[in-house]
């Protein structure tokens, strides 16, 4: 068991998520037909046997408390550390809420002081890979800098990553300068905002942040400290997606339904968990035809898919076409109608005869809970 | 009042070698047994009991357990991880007289009489972990009390020339059982018991310690203890079941259930949200049907990449199957590899084996079921 | 890379009649004997495990289980309640070539050998359930690595004169191990095995494999592995120990351990919170002194009422003391009922038991300890 | 398994509680040595099977959760239903509060109604009682009222009781009234602020609420209903302590070193549960004097302690004299010192030769976390 602790920072910006992230944290997104955006990178931590693990959100928590429960499927329902999440204080009397995330980690400071671990690795939710993180780790120790900030090196993909952070990189793997992707160069460096470092600096930046109240983010925080410090890169070099607007998440689905890519994903170094729903075989009737599509459990298959992403409990009715389209779960659709180009958030029910159309560049989005 | 005391706890015996699977159970009891693509058999009975809300499950095994520990684990898929009660798999153990294995169905229990008593319970609900059905065990509860029964024997009505392979109960018109009659040539009533037994805990223990004393007993309930409770004239009642039931006891039963899962008016509905069958979850992301794949009238799971044409199947999760290969109306375990140009009819594939290129599995001559093991 | 693979699995062998510890032991295993107010014996090396940060225990038993199965149930106390490892109670099964009891303690671990395979470990921990000790198996396995070790034994100082109850490790300057007798007559060291061995698993399983062939072999680490090891000359380090251990192998020592709590000395200490000793919690509110109560260099739990006077006495949880009685020197379990006008001295009443008003319990004879059963 | 959810709500006036209830709600307030006040109507309702329960808070529920944990030892870590716990939810962009409780419920709708159990058992938690609601449940469904309430008959006792809700009733067992006792009367009923009712009467009411604005509390939406439905008051005559006051308290713990009384609480009709600790036994030595007290584990007792609740994990050293006093868990008092009257919170250190006096009615209280 390595000597680290997980934190996962939920704040993150959500505005070019539209309205998939109006009633969750980007982090509680379905995503790839069973899983949430948080699970990747839960998933990498506790496959190196990080056991203690906390979350801070930024206050919508409620589907992120419901997706992880105890933190059971990922074996962090412990008496001794386990999964913590830590919602923003709000003073009910005198009703002030504070801008910034910094304050969320001040109000636990306690919390991170007691944990006994000697490393923090520092995340955030929204960069999906299956990375080696004990690798990195190592990596970590034996250059002996006081950050290492996990990247990859992009060629073309320029649009894929925009308003990412992009790291300038010495010939010796140190972190000169930390610019904003806004898709003009071709060869980049892609932050994957994740790090390691000591507890004890980790605890210093927060204190420094509170003395001198210049800061009200954490990121802002930590990247004052690159010019002060010894701040290296490590590469990561398998798929990384991005979820930070609907265009990435969608395409970030459609990649998924290249074997190779969600075969690495989901299994190259350690498997994504997720929560089970116990979920029943996924049943194909005669009138069935499904071509290049991920399919998850629980659904009935009766007419026609092609490119798709399709989540737990789907139904889709005979004569339905449905094609290059993300549906979430428990989404029905029925006898004829026929959709493209489309994201439908879960628990939405298609009529019969109804066509909706999204442009490949431009998916249309529908809202949850609704019978269209 | 402890919360330690239970109204009723279930005693499952799933301690069956079940030869007559043969190459199925070669390394597993039959109750490990996959089934309908996600499932064990013994998930059947441990999700009755959870729907039902029996919170005490203990499974009684010798036989080969390694798979079945695994797979019930701490009881988390059926919510029998429970501080008090949950599962508890029984095994046979050492006393101070020495080792004893299970004689028999009655004496398993009598074996683990202490385990019983701890929970004082009212009732105990016997099953058995090698039949495929979903019942509201809470029902027959009911019925039980209400009819002041002390033994009641579930039962199902079977075709009157299937009569001779059961244990068959003759009733009056009060559903009350005045006769049991274990494989009758000539039966009187095509009632057969379902293996499905709710007594009294009192009245049970006493003709446990009877018949354990019974030098000439085969400690069996169909064959000892029930007729000698009704030799004694116990107060005892048949609760008719209607709905799917199956024991799969040989490869062609358990073909032929895997198969009934794909038909249209199949009653076994593995869709309602309000009897869901639980089992070991697999961590594997959604399943994958190529550009070049074909699945219809097929049953998938998660992890299944799917190249070539499936039809009337039902896959484990992790199957995969090549390019150019076409499987029909097989059973393909977990995890199984189907190469390219593979052609398979009418089989039953086990977990983990790799079929090569070009393979043709079927039995052209017979047209009985193929069973393909490592 | 699976969550499943582990570095290390402890395997703890809790199967011990404890025949020497005679009426405690009659309806109990041995690792599941209450000892220092709220604990069992096996609390002490299970805890170790845990806080050890080792997540996988299999617990081998085949005499007497089902308190010690209520005892460890799904693992809570010591948070082996884990989806993946957590504790698995190992007992005997029934392979098709029948069933097969235990016939030594390497043998318990041959036919458990399916279920360390599934871990795929590098090292296996063997452990012991009938000792009292704390200590943390990580900084063993650091050790063992560190020398590249195959095979490492932990060993403590005894008095020279108690050698020849000891297996006695003979090692060179560097700890290496170079000798290893059985109860020898004349010791050539004073470092005794305290029968906690670290493996590495692939050599292990080589040396049980051979074993388990070789019939005139008793299947036992200290009379055969080891031995085996040493003789083809296998890297094997001693791991020196220093602090409380006792094993508590008579009713004597199992009095005497208790009595160690007491001291002031004592360093066997309980109230470190780095190292807690986890055990199931009794429910019972805090325990009582009343106006008429007086205690006095005792350790006492929850859910005790004391009317009555209790000197240097270890109480269980639930015990209560009548007005006017005065309990000396002694160790009294669960639950345990005391009348008025008792005089206990230097005994060891077992759990339940209840003691009538005016009792007088000692054994004034021969001043040994008195051990009090129902 | 009856067919009830159990509903706690801990708004609840903390105004006399002073300081013990400033970091939390009254429901978390240590007592009798190792609970909170919450722990006895919860297992109140876990001893009879209900296995849904939810428990509503005003916010500050740190305490609780952590303390409540997944519910483990209450047995309510489940798959279905369990343990919930609901915050009121505040909506940082609009910064808006709302007055009184009835939101909270409003907002958790959903989940009411999609709960199976066809009763409500709805409670507060600051009642400590050990009751059979399973009599209680029964003589509900019997009397075919639609509300019962459970309630005490008082005689003499005139100051226990202030401020709570006094119940006329009428010889049919009906509810006639309810008004506040302020003391004045010798014989009177005390509504322990628990009831039963159909779970579709109790939606009706939060419903009714909203469409009407009328109330901001649910305890005001329920009262309302007195006059317009069939009201029935159950009858208990066990133990009855009321955590209302600091003075009550107080009294409550010192009530419970009588024996009889606190035999009756902790085993009369099942058990009471709590969060377990892992502490070892409790260490008396040479110097130890310990008369009339309550003493829960992992305790180091050298000095002289009369009348006394003492909580887990307590050290008092030789020659300290501690009369008359509540010590919360992990207090620490050196040799010498000497306490009369006191109400330690948790986590205080009273060094030697301090004394510290409070009065019989007046207990002195002291806030946690100190060094005195």
């Amino acid at each position: 068991m390595p000597d680290i602790m997980g934190i996962i920072n939920l704040s993150e910006d959500e505005t070019a998520m539209r309205d998939i992230a109006k009633y969750r944290p980007i982090g509680a997104i379905p995503i790839a037909g069973r899983y949430r955006v948080i699970d990747f990178v839960l998933s990498n931590m506790v496959n190196i046997g990080i056991h203690n693990v906390s979350i801070f959100t930024q206050g919508k928590s409620r589907s992120i408390v419901e997706h992880l429960g105890h933190g059971k499927e990922w074996d962090l329902d412990r008496k001794k550390d386990g999964l913590f999440i830590f919602n923003p204080y709000v003073n009910p009397k005198d009703s002030t809420f504070h801008k910034g995330d910094i304050k969320n980690f001040i109000d636990q400071l306690d919390y991170i002081k007691l944990s006994k671990q000697k490393y923090v690795f520092l995340s955030r939710s929204y960069m999906i890979c299956n990375v080696n993180l004990q690798d990195a780790f190592k990596y970590h120790k034996d250059s002996g800098a006081d950050i290492t900030l996990l990247y990859k090196k992009m060629q073309g993909e320029k649009d894929k990553f925009i308003n990412c952070d992009n790291l300038t990189i010495n010939e010796a793997g140190k972190v000169i300068s930390v610019g904003k992707n806004i898709g003009k160069e071709s060869n980049f460096n892609i932050s994957m905002e994740m790090c390691f470092l000591k507890k004890s600096l980790f605890i210093d930046i927060i204190e420094n942040s509170i003395s001198k109240g210049e800061t009200m983010y954490l990121k802002q925080a930590i990247l004052q400290q690159v010019r002060k410090l010894n701040v290296n890169g490590y590469a990561f070099d398998g798929y990384l997606g991005c979820i930070n607007s609907i265009e990435n998440y969608y395409r970030v689905n459609m990649e998924l339904l290249d074997i190779e890519t969600s075969k690495e994903l989901f299994y190259k170094n350690g498997y994504i968990y997720t929560n089970v729903k116990d979920e029943p075989p996924t049943k194909y009737t005669e009138t069935a035809n499904v071509t290049n599509s991920m399919v998850a459990n629980g659904c009935i298959i009766e007419g026609t898919v092609e490119r798709c992403v399709i989540s737990r409990g789907v139904k889709i009715g005979k004569n339905a076409v449905v094609k290059d389209c993300v549906i979430m779960q428990k989404c029905s659709i029925e006898e004829g109608a026929v959709l493209q180009n489309v994201i439908l958030d879960k628990n939405i029910e298609v009529s019969s005869g109804i066509e909706l159309r999204g442009a490949s560049k431009k998916p249309l989005v529908i809202m949850k809970n609704q019978k269209i | 009042m402890s919360r330690e005391k239970k109204e009723i706890i279930a005693m499952l015996l799933a301690g069956g070698q079940g030869s007559r699977l043969n190459m199925l159970t070669e390394k597993i009891a039959k109750p490990a047994v996959p089934f309908g693509g996600k499932y064990r058999i013994i998930d059947f009975t441990l999700s009755n009991c959870s729907n039902s809300g029996i919170d005490t499950v203990g499974v009684l095994t010798q036989y080969r357990p390694l798979e079945l520990n695994r797979h019930i684990g701490i009881g988390s898929p059926w919510d029998l991880d429970r501080k008090d009660g949950g599962v508890t798999i029984l095994a046979p153990f050492m006393g101070a007289e020495g080792g004893r294995w299970y004689k028999g169905t009655a004496n398993a229990i009598y074996e683990n009489f202490h385990f019983i008593e701890q929970y004082d319970p009212e009732y105990v609900l016997v099953l058995s972990g090698d039949h495929i059905y979903k019942m509201d065990y809470s029902l027959m509860l009911d019925y039980h009390k209400e009819r002041a029964s002390e033994a009641t024997i579930a039962v199902i009505t079977v075709p009157w020339e299937d009569t001779n392979k059961f244990g068959i109960m003759n009733v009056d018109d009060e559903s009350r059982i005045v006769e049991f009659e274990e494989k009758p040539k000539q039966a009187k009533s095509n009632l057969a018991s379902m293996g499905i037994y709710i007594f009294n805990w009192k009245t049970l223990r006493r003709y446990l310690a009877e018949d354990e004393s019974d030098r000439k007993s085969h400690h069996d309930f169909g064959k000892n203890i029930i007729p000698n409770m009704l030799h004694d004239g116990i107060s005892m009642y048949s609760y008719v079941f209607n709905g799917y039931w199956k024991d799969v006891g040989e490869v062609k039963s358990l073909w032929e259930s895997n198969m009934d899962l794909l038909k249209e008016d199949n009653t076994l509905d593995l869709y309602d949200r309000n009897w869901k069958i639980y089992s070991k979850n697999p961590v594997n992301p959604p399943h994958y049907i190529s550009s070049t794949g074909k699945v219809k009238s097929s049953l998938l799971n998660e992890g299944c990449v799917i190249h070539g044409e499936v039809n009337n199947c039902v896959l484990f999760p992790g199957v995969e199957v090549g390019r150019n290969s076409i499987v029909n109306d097989s059973v393909i375990m977990p995890d199984v590899k189907i190469g390219e140009n593979v052609s398979i009819r009418k089989s039953i594939i086990m977990s983990k084996v790799i079929i090569p290129d070009f393979t043709v599995i079927e039995d052209r001559e017979n047209n009985e079921v193929v069973l393909i093991n490592e």
